[in-house]
């Protein structure tokens, strides 16, 4: 397989050609806005929690980006849904790298990572938790909105 | 003595001289379209740089020892090179400095500091890179001065029919603007800002940083009172860059770096300056480096300011040409005679940085993002553009290969 | 594992890295006892600087594209040595400047000009370079803070009898002292005035640019808060150096240049700032030369700094008794436990330039002036000194060439 | 004659050695100071009129520096006296410096010229004129005082 074909592999442009989770959420019970500030793109990421207050019953995201960033977004929101926000909020980014399943420079890292991390400030936001040690590089590149 | 025809260059030949492109890039030829962020350095330069540390290198100016003078004489002799490749007046008008956006820091803070309060108006424009606009955004707040842009019509052209209105608005002190854009590539009017900055009694900075490596560069033909720009884009090392500015008004100003060597007397009452361009050259300078930029400038010169403008002109006709061929591409920018060789535009649905990874492996290296310019992409209405910029060593191939990068991008990614 | 000897360096061998000794200096090979003012080069810097801009050049975090991420990992890699060397928590505490005395005005500009104000008091020493002393008295005059210098006593030591007395003039905000003194070669107690610095309130700022190239500094232990240096001085190119600071305290300030980079996002209305360390590193970075520091720290720590101190502390035993032999020779500065390889000396009626002069003629490059500390100068009530400085690839014979040459001096030109 | 040889000739060291001109002059006509701000060495000039306000009939210095400057200086004094004030404020160097006839790299020019450049200064100050393009970068060397 080429280099090319790998990276844009079939799930990947199926992903982006076809969004899953894409849209917006009213009444969102936790919401964020991320940027990626070397392109300029911005991710909205809404989540709506069952009764219990804590697992993920829907999540929605917006806004523009590249196949990676989409396609990862995509994936993402397949991911989460039903499990539990305490859990999503600890997420292991290699968990979704995995899924993506694409070799990744640092640049296109932060592409594939910018949803996955609007997403835990959102949860953290949400369940007013402070952000773990490991994203305080990341969300600093977050508008905090 | 021989008549000169008008000079051209010869990019294949020239390309020779910079090792980079004997590499392979994924297995392909290295079609390097990015030379607005940097260019590549030529063998000329980078020998310069081995042979100067092997056996001329001292700290300059401190040493009264053979080597110290060695280096001292490099180091001055690069700022005359500089210094008159802009056609300074004088040489020690010429200020090394680790870049342009350094030079435009010196000025804002070391004159802004001072000379700017409520009721002054800093005006930059919508077009310039962040390096023209936030230092003086920041040292207008810190200042209590307003902060007013140029802005820009649908064209992505000055409005210069707001001067007035801005005039109005305050008393207008700082005027800065690039000379050439480094997203947009265009040639901008800037004599004409600095005779309306004049008038208004204001200092005019230009930006040449995207402008000096590509043409012929005259302060005093611009009439402006400081010009910042780089090595690392015209061939040289990084870590160097220069400020001319009139000698008049870096006398007056305070210094901005403090530190060794920049004083004349220092007490714990009080520390006097010593005396251009080394009251702003505090501390141990760039001096390998000003010796490169020095190469560079004696590379570019053997080159042709003239020949490298028209090689661009060339090859960006060429590559407007071509790249109208792609379905669903949009460029910006200005007609090819007020413009450097600098083509941003976007696939319609592609996203730049998928543009640019698809390039990249085939071999093309093109920029995409904001380019340092928030304030105009805003006005596009984009969050990024891709960028491809040209240089003395850039063929026609390698705009061919771009070309047909972006049918395979469109291919595959359109939607 | 092996069980490892204490590791001494074996000059001789060291010195052919160095191309610089290859050649004759007035026809006799070059004896270099600058190295406090700057350290030569060794094959594998420069080699490593060619290399890089040869197969990895372009600008950094900026491209998508292979070259752009090639440069970008080389430059991190860079960053994360240099962290390393000083033993910081993270790598993005460690900013990459363009030397030690850029790194000090960051923090005296971004720092100071948001911190200080009337009734605070900033406190540097009288054996401060000029570097860590200028900014500091230039930003508390902008400021209106109170500006105080721990004085010095006969023997060139800092009194910290002072200091109660200082603490009770003012708001103690900033103290800033060299942990080695680059006229006298003392190394000073900067944990016992950063322990009072923080009793204080107060920021402690460590210029470590003589100390760094030359013993292990770990910013943990020091307990400070800002850390300076050069690459210069550590056999790494010019034009670039380093700040190490606490990341809470780089988060909580003011940038210092402003511009491409070093941003999150421009508006018109509002600009906000970028993470660290991009925050403090604006416009094109020093790229080659940061790699080239990185080149330069794996040297040393291939030679280990523990090995460089033993061989200049024997160096500097062994000068110091040959020089006792000149007729009428003035040295200045501690005992050789608690100092660097540096010897400032007088020969009595003989001007440091001409001392230096003579001895360039026996191709001895040593320096004389007020080494950037004319408030020590003013102590020791001298307008200059001769200085003689040691490096790893300082070489005994060096210093009989020394001794020779001021015996030559003292002959010819003492009255 | 080897480069030592001819850096510190006989005349040059006689000159260091027995400096002429040396000493200050109470109610001098023209006096200034200037430094060397590589070294800090530092001297004062002093100069008396004849009659006819313009004659120079004495000039002494005082000051510290090396073997170069001093003697520099003492040559000067020799050089100058009985000469107009205006014509020595217009001095070529290369007048001085060929007196001194040794081979001077940058750094020792600076050495070899302060005692001229301070006596420059001295005429401009008490005549009143303005120090001539020239002098312009040298003279902001010199603490005007
Ligand atoms: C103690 C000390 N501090 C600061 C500096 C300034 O370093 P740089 O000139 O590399 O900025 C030096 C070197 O000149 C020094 O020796
Ligand atoms: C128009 C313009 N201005 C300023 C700069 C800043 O130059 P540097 O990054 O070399 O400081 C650049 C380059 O990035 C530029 O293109």
């Amino acid at each position: 397989m080429s280099e090319f074909d790998q990276m844009y592999r079939e799930v990947i442009l199926d992903h982006y050609k076809n969004p899953r989770g894409h849209g917006e959420l009213d009444d969102a019970d936790a919401h964020a806005e991320g940027q990626n500030p070397l392109c300029g793109d911005e991710v909205s990421i809404f989540v709506a929690f069952g009764e219990d207050g804590d697992t993920i019953d829907e999540v929605k995201f917006s806004g523009r980006g590249c196949a990676i960033s989409q396609a990862a977004t995509s994936m993402l929101t397949e991911m989460v849904k039903g499990r539990s926000a305490a859990e999503v909020a600890a997420l292991p980014r290699d968990e979704l790298l995995d899924e993506i399943g694409i070799p990744l420079t640092p640049v296109r890292l932060k592409c594939a990572l910018l949803g996955l991390s609007t997403l835990k400030l959102a949860l953290h936001k949400a369940r007013g938790t402070p952000l773990p040690e490991e994203w305080a590089g990341a969300s600093s590149d977050l508008e905090l909105k | 003595m021989a008549v000169r025809t008008k000079p051209r260059l010869d990019a294949r030949k020239l390309r020779a001289d910079f090792p980079i492109f004997e590499q392979e890039v994924r297995g392909k030829p290295l079609a390097y379209l990015d030379s607005a962020v940097s260019a590549h350095k030529p063998r000329q330069v980078l020998d310069k740089l081995r042979t100067f540390y092997e056996t001329s290198y001292a700290n300059v100016h401190r040493g009264v020892y053979t080597l110290s003078e060695l280096a001292t004489a490099e180091y001055e002799g690069a700022r005359e090179k500089v210094a008159r490749f802009v056609n300074a007046n004088e040489a020690r008008e010429l200020i090394f400095t680790h870049g342009a956006t350094e030079s435009i820091n010196l000025v804002a803070y070391a004159w802004g500091l001072d000379n700017l309060g409520p009721g002054d108006v800093v005006v930059v424009t919508e077009l310039e890179h962040h390096s023209n606009f936030v230092p003086w955004q920041y040292i207008a707040k810190r200042t209590g001065a307003a902060f007013r842009a140029i802005p820009l019509d649908d064209r992505g052209e000055l409005r210069l029919d707001t001067l007035d209105e801005i005039a109005r608005s305050g008393n207008v002190k700082v005027v800065a603007n690039n000379l050439v854009s480094n997203a947009l590539g265009t040639i901008n009017p800037v004599e004409r800002l600095g005779a309306w900055a004049h008038e208004q009694g204001a200092i005019m900075v230009v930006d040449a940083a995207q402008a000096a490596p590509h043409h012929a560069v005259d302060v005093q033909q611009l009439d402006c009172d400081f010009l910042a720009f780089s090595a690392h884009k015209m061939c040289g090392p990084t870590s160097v860059g220069a400020l001319w500015g009139r000698a008049e008004l870096l006398e007056a100003m305070a210094p901005f770096n403090l530190g060794g060597h920049m004083i004349r007397s220092v007490k714990l009452e009080e520390t006097t300056w010593g005396q251009l361009p080394y009251k702003f050259e505090a501390g141990t300078q760039p001096i390998a480096e000003a010796v490169g930029f020095g190469a560079a400038i004696d590379y570019l010169n053997d080159v042709g300011l003239d020949a490298i403008e028209d090689h661009e002109r060339e090859l960006l006709v060429y590559a407007l040409e071509r790249m109208a061929e792609v379905p669903g591409l949009v460029t910006y920018g200005p007609a090819p005679e007020r413009r450097a060789g600098i083509i941003s535009f976007n696939l319609e649905t592609v996203h730049p940085h998928d543009v640019a990874q698809i390039l990249d492996m085939e071999g093309v290296a093109i920029r995409a993002g904001h380019h340092c310019c928030q304030p105009l992409m805003a006005k596009l209405g984009v969050a990024a553009t891709n960028r491809a910029s040209f240089y003395l060593y850039t063929i026609p191939e390698e705009i061919d290969r771009l070309v047909e990068g972006l049918h395979k991008a469109q291919k595959l990614l359109a939607q």
